[in-house]
């Protein structure tokens, strides 16, 4: 039983660590091939995020004790405060100054 | 397994890279810097499950912290040095 | 006191000699005041100087100290190495600094922001402890450490000076000295990488195992470029006329007589203690390397110096010449040559830190290091010229004085070497010493003062400089006629590092 | 090729050196040629820290309580002297900053050539 | 062998930025992909097993190099260019050096052992002892700890002066940032500004989860990777993301400048202190195993309070450059000298 339970932990494990890997490729594809900065910032704060958690919580389930599955989670709950804030702060910031979305016609060329 | 992660982490950090010498603004370039940031975080914490030595999580979560403030530290300097309209700094 | 005191107390001297000098500057920074800042550097560096003398007569009879830090023992600890070479330089190091500290109590005053006083005082003691580390080591990276804060500090104690010149100087110092510093390290690197070891010694016993590699040969090209740019030899020395000049003048009197030593020291050691003077002559053809140097670097500075219309830069230019005789006497490699070599390490700090003193003492009364304005001073301030005279005659190398004791010996190194014309142009050079010494004495005597009125108020240097500037001027006439203590010991100095002993 | 292979750190550590001794002999603009100061110094990490490498080993922290001979660490001591060599940089780069801002204070710019021009106007 | 690939694929990345930090004219992107640089140069020696390099590197390359060097470019002027047009006989001169050294140097790693080569010299003489017998002499797992804090603790301690000579020398440079302070005698305005409400719980949130971290690292060292060097500096950063959210008034009241440049002098104090406490007990500078009965429980509390010291003075002289940079206040400009 226990040899069933660990096998279908190492599958689900890679799962998310091959999902998160496509994810984050995704997200990176996505940085460098919108066309502005806001559809930038939305390729790469969510879906990047995204991408990271999976691949963190793939490690978790490997870890082989607490401590260093606990340091994961702290990992995960850090991107969790930090990604949307920055993404947040980074948005206003360019906003403020006057950055403008491409809008309309533009968007589609 | 963690090395077809690590693949996709390196050709997306790659991208990343790309993205932070194309600009064309500095939102680009501090977007990519940050973002270029967690997948290195990502390939430390993948990296201590490849050598077996996971216990060096430790270093991913510096990494994480300090690829957060570096970040806000940059976006206060754009935020005062950069009022209005003078953050292009590269060819469109 | 019984012995049971002192052993102990004389066990630990080699560590006292670097921790001394080390925490006074915390100190200082706590303390937060100038005066008791300058009272500490005062005694701390007095201090060193006692120590530094013990050591020297403990090691004149040629014992080698080894103080093990931490207990561990070489190669895995940190070791000092304390042979004549090195308690000599230890010596010239904290006597120039203690010479000088009580001429730059007032020379300070004026020329840097009071309120940074204590941070120049913390600054000096720093490079003071980087100096003597350097000196007293025996383990090449420690070494690399050690010549970093006594660089970092010298930056600062540079820069400290209210004209705006000494920013761009100590900038341009800052980039040249981190390359030096950061050649120096690969150099130790590529040491490390064929040995595995960093302990001097054993280096040295290591390094001929290896010899043939490539990677030897690499560090040492390395190592002889860093300490050529950290020791100004000539086509690396861009960064000492501006850091010289624009220094405030004690830093100037105390680097000049200190920093550019040491280099020289670490040359000599990483040359004939690491390397041995067999592979690094008869192999890698050190010679045909350093000769050219030092030759343009004894004559085109001097010929630059002539030309100048700051005295400091002309002082700082006939320091570049005379780092120059002493890469000759490595270059021509033998006793006599090599003992020049050593002794002159001795003899230009008291010659360059006296004519430095002097023009420091002028810069006090006038403001200014430009060679026009010193006209008519010889009468205005009598004893700063007499004592400057009397410097620049030693720094020419005429008989009786400090600097003709260690020509002569370096003209007798190259005449055993069969090198005559090299001989010929050692004497050609005193020629151009003559000719930018006679320039300052010139401008201060035969002209005419510039204006009546500003030079009215122009009096002779408070005592508190005369007195240090004398102390000098009396060293170069009683080593250049008592020649039995300098010349001893540089001579057995000298012949340890051709034995090839550690 | 063989050696190219075998000595791949060793010959990008140069390469990084030979761009930051480049941008410190090359660039008039003061704060560039501290940015190059950074590569030329980080070139040498790099240098050191390939040395120090073992293959097949791992990092130098004592794996539980393994009897000795089993596991292959790598050398320890190039990243103690490279830790120190990391601080005196970030050391050098903070004083060079420091006089970069005084001499823009005191110039109005840092590009060496208009400093050295208006020192010589003086 | 892939860890070799990947390691690769990262120099190749830090070749590309380098040339085009190189290439940048502008100083705000050179400086960003400096820091880039940095963090990819930690992945690397992550790689190379030197992890606690790899700690410091990424806490100074990407932590404190950058606000520092954004504070100076703020202080010379946020668009400032690298104007050089430089002569193409300066370049040619550069060129020459620069690749006349890599040569040099190129030529010196021809006979070097192959790269991981276990055989190297440099594996076989005097590092041996540290791996296979410091666990048992120094009691720690960590064998950087050990070496750096004890066999060549001699080292650290200059290592730590350096870090001191750094503080009081941007103290010295970037003017009396006291004086200003008792003077204006600030009141800070800590409210939230205008929309920075994200940002400001933010840093209110991280702020003591931070420094607790620093407290982990400063007394984990010795078992994992870190130690007071990398503890100082994140102590240090923690405060300074409060200072850069709200403002560095408040910080300073919290930690005053007396307070900073005494801790600066503490830390180097400490360190040698514990040298001469050595001393004092008839020991050698340092010899930490006179500090207990048992040899190794000696080794454990000097390492222990030794890197205390480090951490006090580089956490404090990290705040002080920052403090320097923030407060700096250009002088009138005084015509002539």
């Amino acid at each position: 039983m226990a040899i069933y339970l660990g096998l279908a932990l190492d599958i689900f494990s890679w799962l998310l660590l091959v999902t998160g890997g496509g994810f984050v490729l995704i997200g990176a594809i996505g940085l460098l091939r919108m066309p502005d900065f806001y559809t930038r910032l939305h390729a790469a704060s969510i879906i990047d995020t995204l991408g990271a958690w999976l691949i963190l919580l793939g490690l978790i389930l490997q870890s082989p004790n607490w401590m260093t599955a606990l340091k994961l989670i702290i990992v995960v709950a850090l991107l969790l405060f930090a990604s949307p804030t920055t993404s947040h702060v980074l948005a206003k910031a360019a906003h403020k100054a006057g950055l403008k979305p491409l809008l309309g016609k533009d968007a589609h060329d | 397994m963690f090395l077809v992660a690590s693949i996709a982490l390196f050709i997306a950090m790659a991208m990343g890279i790309a993205r932070a010498l194309l600009g064309p603004n500095v939102y680009d370039r501090i977007l990519a810097m940050n973002s270029v940031g967690t997948k290195v975080v990502l390939f430390i914490a993948l990296y201590g499950f490849i050598t077996e030595r996971p216990d060096f999580v430790d270093l991913a979560l510096l990494y994480a912290l300090l690829n957060t403030l570096g970040t806000v530290a940059v976006l206060k300097f754009v935020e005062r040095a950069f009022p209005t309209q003078q953050y292009m700094d590269g060819k469109q | 006191m019984s012995d049971h005191f002192i052993d102990p107390f004389i066990a630990q001297l080699p560590a006292l000699q670097i921790l001394i000098p080390l925490l006074a500057a915390p100190l200082c920074v706590i303390l937060h005041h100038r005066r008791t800042a300058w009272v500490l550097a005062m005694i701390a560096s007095y201090c060193s100087l006692a120590i530094a003398l013990l050591l020297l007569q403990q090691t004149s009879d040629g014992t080698v100290i080894s103080y093990a830090m931490g207990n561990w023992a070489p190669p895995w600890g940190i070791e000092y190495r304390i042979d004549i070479l090195s308690a000599f330089v230890l010596v010239i190091v904290s006597m120039v600094s203690s010479i000088t500290l009580p001429y730059a109590l007032r020379s300070l005053e004026k020329e840097v922001y009071d309120n940074k006083l204590y941070l120049l005082y913390a600054g000096w003691l720093v490079v003071l402890t980087g100096l003597l580390g350097m000196t007293i080591t025996g383990d090449a990276f420690n070494v690399f450490v050690f010549l970093e804060i006594s660089s970092l500090a010298s930056y600062l104690i540079i820069a400290l000076n209210r004209d705006r010149r000494a920013l761009t100087a100590a900038f341009q110092y800052l980039l040249l000295g981190t390359v030096g510093a950061s050649f120096i390290l690969l150099g130790i690197g590529l040491l490390y990488q064929m040995t595995g070891t960093l302990n001097m010694a054993d280096l040295a016993q290591r390094l001929p195992l290896v010899s043939h590699a490539s990677g030897v040969r690499t560090a040492f090209a390395f190592l002889i470029v860093g300490l050529g740019i950290k020791a100004a030899i000539f086509p690396m020395h861009s960064w000492l006329a501006g850091a010289y000049r624009f220094a405030p003048s004690a830093v100037t009197v105390f680097l000049a007589g200190s920093a550019t030593k040491v280099s020289i020291y670490l040359l000599l050691r990483f040359i004939y203690s690491i390397y041995g003077s067999e592979l690094a002559f008869e192999q890698l053809h050190l010679s045909s390397i350093l000769l050219p140097l030092a030759l343009l670097s004894i004559v085109i500075p001097s010929m630059v110096a002539i030309n100048q219309k700051s005295f400091k830069r002309l002082l700082a230019f006939s320091s570049i010449s005379q780092i120059g005789y002493m890469v000759l006497g490595i270059a021509i490699n033998n006793q006599a040559a090599l003992s020049a070599t050593i002794l002159h390490l001795f003899n230009h700090a008291i010659i360059k830190a006296a004519l430095f003193m002097s023009m420091g003492a002028v810069f006090y009364q006038i403001s200014g290091h430009r060679i026009k304005s010193l006209a008519g001073l010889g009468h205005l301030m009598p004893f700063t010229f007499a004592a400057f005279i009397l410097a620049g005659l030693s720094l020419i190398g005429v008989p009786l004085t400090a600097g003709f004791i260690s020509k002569w010996y370096l003209v007798i190194g190259a005449l055993n070497a069969g090198w005559w014309p090299v001989a010929a142009l050692i004497l050609f050079s005193s020629l151009l010493a003559v000719a930018y010494i006679w320039k300052i004495v010139e401008a201060a005597y035969f002209k005419p003062p510039l204006s009546p009125n500003t030079t009215g108020a122009i009096k002779e240097a408070p005592l508190s400089m005369l007195l240090p500037l004398y102390l000098l001027v009396t060293a170069n006439i009683y080593f250049g006629l008592n020649t039995q203590w300098s010349v001893g010991t540089a001579s057995k100095a000298a012949a340890m590092l051709l034995g090839g002993g550690q | 090729m063989q050696w190219f292979y075998s000595h791949f750190n060793y010959v990008l550590a140069v390469l990084l050196l030979v761009i930051g001794l480049y941008t410190i002999l090359s660039s008039h603009n003061l704060f560039k040629k501290l940015l190059g100061l950074s590569i030329f110094q980080v070139s040498i990490s790099l240098f050191y820290i390939s040395v120090g490498k073992v293959s097949g080993g791992t990092a130098p922290i004592l794996i539980g309580d393994s009897t000795q001979g089993e596991v292959l660490y790598s050398n320890p001591l190039p990243h103690v002297l490279i830790l120190t060599a990391i601080v005196v940089g970030v050391a050098t780069l903070s004083l060079g900053l420091a006089l970069l801002v005084r001499i823009h204070n005191a110039y109005g710019t840092i590009e060496e050539d208009e400093v050295s021009a208006k020192d010589r106007n003086q | 062998m892939t860890s070799l690939w990947l390691n690769a694929v990262l120099l190749i990345f830090l070749f590309i930025i380098s040339i085009s930090i190189l290439r940048t004219r502008k100083l705000f992107s050179a400086i960003m992909l400096t820091s880039l640089f940095s963090l990819l140069c930690a992945a690397v020696f992550v790689g190379l097993d030197a992890v606690d390099v790899a700690f410091t590197e990424a806490a100074v390359g990407a932590g404190i190099s950058t606000v520092l060097m954004l504070g100076a470019l703020a202080l010379i002027g946020s668009n400032a260019e690298d104007r050089s047009h430089t002569s193409t006989h300066r370049k040619a001169f550069a060129m020459c050096v620069s690749l006349f050294t890599g040569a040099v140097l190129l030529y010196g790693t021809i006979d070097m052992p192959r790269f991981g080569d276990h055989r190297a010299p440099a594996h076989q003489h005097v590092a041996p002892r540290y791996i296979n017998t410091s666990p048992q002499e120094i009691g720690l797992p960590n064998m950087v700890t050990s070496v750096l804090a004890s066999y060549r603790g001699y080292d650290t301690m200059g290592e730590t002066l350096v870090v001191f000579t750094a503080g009081i020398a941007v103290f010295g440079l970037l003017g009396n940032v006291l004086k200003r302070q008792r003077e204006k005698d600030v009141l800070p305005d800590v409210g939230e500004h205008d929309g920075e409400i994200v940002l400001g719980i933010f840093a209110k949130l991280m702020v003591a989860p931070i420094i607790l971290f620093a407290l982990y690292v400063q007394f984990h060292g010795d078992f994992g990777p870190g130690g007071g060097f990398q503890a100082g500096v994140i102590f240090a950063a923690a405060l300074v993301l409060y200072a850069l959210v709200f403002s560095v008034e408040s910080l300073m009241l919290a930690v005053p400048l007396r307070a900073i440049r005494i801790l600066m002098a503490a830390g180097i104090t400490l360190y040698a202190g514990t040298g001469i406490t050595t001393m004092l007990l008839g020991g050698q500078f340092l010899d930490y195993n006179l500090l207990a009965h048992n040899p190794v429980h000696g080794q454990h509390y000097g390492v222990f309070i030794v890197e205390l010291g480090v951490g006090i003075s580089v956490g404090a002289v990290m705040l002080s450059l920052f403090y320097s940079f923030m407060n700096y206040r250009p002088q009138q400009r005084r015509p002539g000298k």
